[in-house]
């Protein structure tokens, strides 16, 4: 477990020192967020209704865009292959690097989001709620990201073919995170489409680095 | 003073003018410090500017 | 301890780069490899340290520790030098060992490395300042930072100038001294003591 | 005879002479503030349509004012690296920028603030507020910019061919958003019809903000210039301390 | 212009080569344009207001993901170093390396916009002009990230602070190509929204070279 | 032809890494960089080809087309190979040919450039296929596919073999013997004709 905390202190410091990523992400959310009412118009009413949406397309492309940061650099510079001989096993060490990632991007992506409701007007109701699933949300867009992070890391043109694979494995996650938000100002309440999106995230805690890992084992070769 | 119905708009505005001013005022005093303290660390171990450094 | 290797066949995009070759390399001795460009020297050691899985035949360790794989027994020391740019030298080193590493190390090993290889006056620099020497000397301590039996080494001279080299060598030296093992990739005639080359030959394809 | 400009852009001589203007330029602004918060509180009437909220006004304009002056400080100071080189334009440029983002982050705030009671809402996407938005991004970009590398020259000049590119795509976006609003707000044009009460006040303020700025920005200038010969010294200190490459190995 | 054209074709084939980098638009493009639905819901009508909203955010996120592969590739495998001691000058190298990104990317985006417009229930009568705007803003997309991309050839995490940098300078574009659609619905028809969103591509096509080529010689240091 | 370098001062990382250097290579000389690891090198052949801007002194050619730069009358090879892995080795020849190259090359001088660092059997293979020294002759084709009166070389023979790095040396000592002039750095001895050497040394701090 020493290696395990090793490599996540390592990732975080990484993180902060390069270019300072997680302000870097935050900038971008933000910039997404108010493009899309230069796109849709500035009618309020319907930003309102539409914002729940926009917030979670907006971080989901957010986080997207930083998924390369997980494993492409440390294969570049053959950082990878070095990991690859260490006692810890690669589920681990995809593990340990998607939770660097959340940590440095999906929490404050999550912290961020309320903010940027009040930009699209978002109703005062949903805050908490908003920020409830963007929190339990988010460890899935990490885990699961790293698997197309892995899948993608020899590839040039990373990006764009990162992105390609990873969307859709956020469907499930983006459907039931916005139901979440939009339940809870119903009747129902937000019952289970938040134990859902719990249960999404937790399924790609435990599946997300062992599919990481058998990818990156091929790309070694 | 009564400052209507809206008082707290008003006092949240100036507030926060406030504190994100003195922020950066702190901010450039510590910073100014701390950089000084570094310099004459540095003095005291001997090293010297290259004479007529640029400030680069 | 003993590397064996029996009968390994491997193919690169569907040529055969290597085929069938055999050997062993016991405690105390260090195998050169050379052979022209192309002759499969890179892929031959990435074999050896599981990241490719031969067609045929197998690589094993007889004499280690039971429980580990080769590659967790292993440095392997590739073309790139696995330097983060935006970490200072000190650091790079000190995360390699805190990973590589056992719970057990002595503290100062790391500075010790760094001197070894000369970078101890470097150490609070980030990587990225370093030249390209430099850099792969600080990719280098990584032998020094963690102790492991089987030392894998592809082209480590590349771009060292002569001290560092010599520093290189007896560094290979005291490690098969000691009881390792080394597997050295090279163009260049190094000065390895209890060392035999195995000279590898580009195969031709099977038209 | 050098020329004042050059004058200036000798670092030791600015640090001198900034040393000396220094307190004069935060002494004037702190009296200005002062002066000017007791007039905005107290001696100044209440809006007729606006009620006791327009007293924001004194200091949403003055923040507002400020971040488009700091960004065109920014602008000129990048185009002295570029052209000219100075180094002293690079440590302006780094030293207004979080300043400027600062004083635009506190436009927004406050007209936020001061949009919810007039207008009902605390943002709407009117051309002026989504144009201040805008350049708040743009101070975001330079300053992430600067900060994403390891080679600081490098980084400098490169933040300066951005800060220009956004010089010339300003005007194209506040022309470009006014014409794609549809949802004008009324009422936020009034500086030729200020009433005198108001105007008087405002000025008061928006001058000692300028001062204060001015004052920041002397500050946040030493300081670079501290830090880099700091850096300096520290990188001279260990250069050439490369064992293996300056003594033969033992 | 021997060389010119030399550097086009060499970059159109391997945007052909590595990874169906058009492909990978594409399919991104579509990606996000159907994953709006799921995020803001589906009413049609709703849907049919806000198409060509959505299409011209969609298209400038596709396009700014692949931006990237214009100087990134070449800096690291010192490609650029060489380009630099050619006979061209680097503003038209990099007005080359624009010129194939619009050719690979902007091209297919645009042709794949109006066929998006289906998906989104866009209005028949705007499907002409969908074509012409996208056609005619696409250059500004590629001439403008051509300057992010060269700013940030150099830094760690290029993709998302590109975007940071970039998506400010295409507020213009976004804010004109959508006029110009919505404007050609109204009785005014789309005269000047469109004339200023050509006037726009051709500034850039001009100014964004020089700016880049600015750029990339600060980078070779 | 004669380039001629003046009281060059060059900084990197507000460091000094060439303190006033001054020196002039003629048509039909080479000379040789030598220096340990971190001396400047690189720096001082990045200089040279315009890349880096000296803090002070001038690098200039003399007798050699006056409407061009230095950089535009030198190849240089870095210590990257400019290779792109998706494109056939031949293509990549030919991007750099005609990339390069004036219109009035005679063909098949890429068939002979890729034959001289033997590579013609390689040629229709992607680049991605090449091992670390074939992958280095590939970025050495580029100086036989157009003509260029300086040859700027940063460590040309890394992970070259033996026969390779002969092909090489012949190939600069060709060019010198035909008029050009060629600056190589290098830590290994090479057989290069007409050569002199300039010995950089690392600096220390004027304390
Ligand atoms: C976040 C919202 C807001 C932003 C970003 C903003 C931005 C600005 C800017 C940039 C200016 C300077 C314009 C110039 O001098 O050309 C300004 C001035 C002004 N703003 Fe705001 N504003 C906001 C909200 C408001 C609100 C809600 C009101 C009051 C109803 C208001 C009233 C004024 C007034 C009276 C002036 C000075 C008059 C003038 O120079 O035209 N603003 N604002
Ligand atoms: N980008 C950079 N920023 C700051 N310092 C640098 C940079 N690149 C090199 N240096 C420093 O400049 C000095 C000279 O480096 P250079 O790469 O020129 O050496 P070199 O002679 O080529 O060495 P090698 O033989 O290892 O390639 C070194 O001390 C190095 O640390
Ligand atoms: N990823 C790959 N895909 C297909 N073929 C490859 C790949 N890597 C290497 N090869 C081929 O395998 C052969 C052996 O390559 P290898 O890299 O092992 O050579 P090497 O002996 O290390 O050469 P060098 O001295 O140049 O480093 C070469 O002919 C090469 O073309
Ligand atoms: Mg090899
Ligand atoms: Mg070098």
């Amino acid at each position: 477990m020493n290696s395990f905390w090793a490599l996540v202190r390592r990732d975080l410091r990484l993180a902060v020192r390069e270019g300072g990523a997680i302000g870097t992400a935050l900038g971008f959310f933000l910039i997404v967020v108010s493009l899309m009412p230069l796109g849709l118009g500035p009618d309020l009413n319907l930003l309102a209704r539409i914002a729940a949406g926009i917030l979670w397309i907006a971080l989901l492309l957010a986080a997207l865009l930083s998924l390369n940061r997980i494993f492409e650099a440390d294969y570049e510079d053959g950082t990878l292959d070095v990991l690859a001989t260490g006692h810890l096993p690669l589920e681990l060490v995809a593990t340990a690097k998607s939770l660097a990632h959340w940590l440095t991007t999906g929490i404050p992506l999550a912290l961020l989001a309320p903010v940027l409701g009040i930009l699209l007007n978002l109703d005062l109701a949903s805050y908490p709620i908003l920020v409830g699933t963007t929190f339990v949300g988010t460890p899935a867009v990490s885990f699961l990201g790293a698997i197309g992070a892995a899948l993608t890391v020899k590839a040039r043109r990373g990006g764009l073919l990162l992105a390609l694979v990873v969307l859709p494995l956020y469907v499930p996650t983006l459907i039931f995170g916005i139901s979440a938000v939009s339940a809870a100002a119903g009747p129902a309440g937000m019952g289970a489409a938040f134990l859902i999106l719990a249960a999404i995230s937790l399924a790609a805690v435990v599946l997300g680095p062992i599919a990481a890992a058998a990818a990156l084992r091929i790309q070694l070769q | 003073m009564d400052l209507g119905p809206h008082a707290a708009f008003i006092w949240i505005s100036y507030a926060a003018v406030a504190v994100v001013v003195t922020g950066l005022i702190g901010w450039l005093l510590l910073d100014g410090r701390k950089q000084a303290a570094a310099l004459e660390a540095l003095e005291k171990r001997g090293i010297r500017r290259r004479s007529s450094a640029s400030a680069e | 301890m003993q590397l064996i290797a029996e009968d390994l066949i491997v193919e690169r995009g569907g040529r055969l780069v290597i085929d069938g070759l055999s050997f062993a390399v016991s405690a105390g001795e260090a195998m050169v490899l050379a052979g022209a460009n192309g002759a499969g020297k890179t892929t031959l050691l990435r074999t050896l340290a599981g990241y490719i899985r031969p067609s045929a035949g197998s690589v094993r360790c007889e004499g280690g520790d039971v429980e580990l794989t080769v590659a967790e027994q292993a440095h392997v020391i590739g073309h790139a030098n696995a330097v983060k740019s935006s970490l200072t030298v000190f650091e790079n080193a000190a995360f390699w060992s805190e990973f590589l590493g056992s719970a057990n190390e002595t503290g100062g090993h790391i500075e010790s490395a760094l001197r070894n290889f000369g970078l101890d006056d470097l150490a609070e620099f980030p990587a990225a300042y370093l030249s390209a020497g430099q850099r792969r000397r600080l990719g280098l301590a990584r032998l020094l930072l963690a102790k492991r039996p089987l030392w894998l080494l592809d082209e480590p001279t590349v771009s060292l100038d002569v001290a560092s080299t010599e520093r290189l060598v007896s560094a290979v030296n005291e490690h098969t001294r000691a009881g390792g093992l080394a597997i050295v990739a090279t163009h260049l005639p190094l000065a390895l003591e209890r060392a035999r080359t195995l000279e590898l030959v580009s195969l031709r394809m099977a038209a | 005879m050098q020329t004042l400009t050059q004058q200036l852009a000798n670092p030791t001589r600015f640090m001198d002479l900034s040393a000396r203007v220094l307190p004069w330029v935060a002494g004037i602004a702190a009296a200005l503030i002062v002066y000017g918060l007791y007039l905005s509180f107290f001696d100044s009437p209440a809006d007729y349509q606006q009620g006791e909220t327009v007293r924001i006004m004194y200091i949403h304009v003055p923040c507002a004012w400020l971040s488009m002056m700091v960004y065109g400080l920014i602008a000129v100071s990048s185009f002295g690296l570029l052209v000219f080189r100075h180094p002293l334009a690079d440590v302006s440029a780094k030293a207004a920028a979080p300043i400027g983002a600062a004083f635009t982050f506190l436009a927004l705030l406050t007209g936020s603030l001061w949009g919810k009671p007039m207008w009902g809402t605390y943002w709407v996407w009117d051309a002026r507020l989504t144009s201040v938005l805008i350049l708040f991004f743009l101070y975001l970009g330079l300053i992430a910019l600067r900060a994403a590398f390891e080679d600081e020259s490098a980084g400098a000049k490169l933040t300066a061919v951005l800060a220009l590119v956004g010089v010339t795509i300003l005007p194209i976006i506040k022309f470009s958003v006014n014409w794609w609003n549809t949802l004008h707000q009324p009422s936020t044009d009034f500086t030729a019809t200020v009433d005198p009460s108001m105007r008087w006040p405002l000025l008061v303020m928006a001058l000692g903000f300028t001062l204060l700025f001015f004052a920041m920005h002397l500050k946040a200038m030493r300081n670079e210039v501290l830090r880099r010969r700091v850096k300096a010294m520290r990188t001279q200190a260990v250069a050439g301390r490369d064992r293996l490459a300056t003594q033969p190995a033992e």
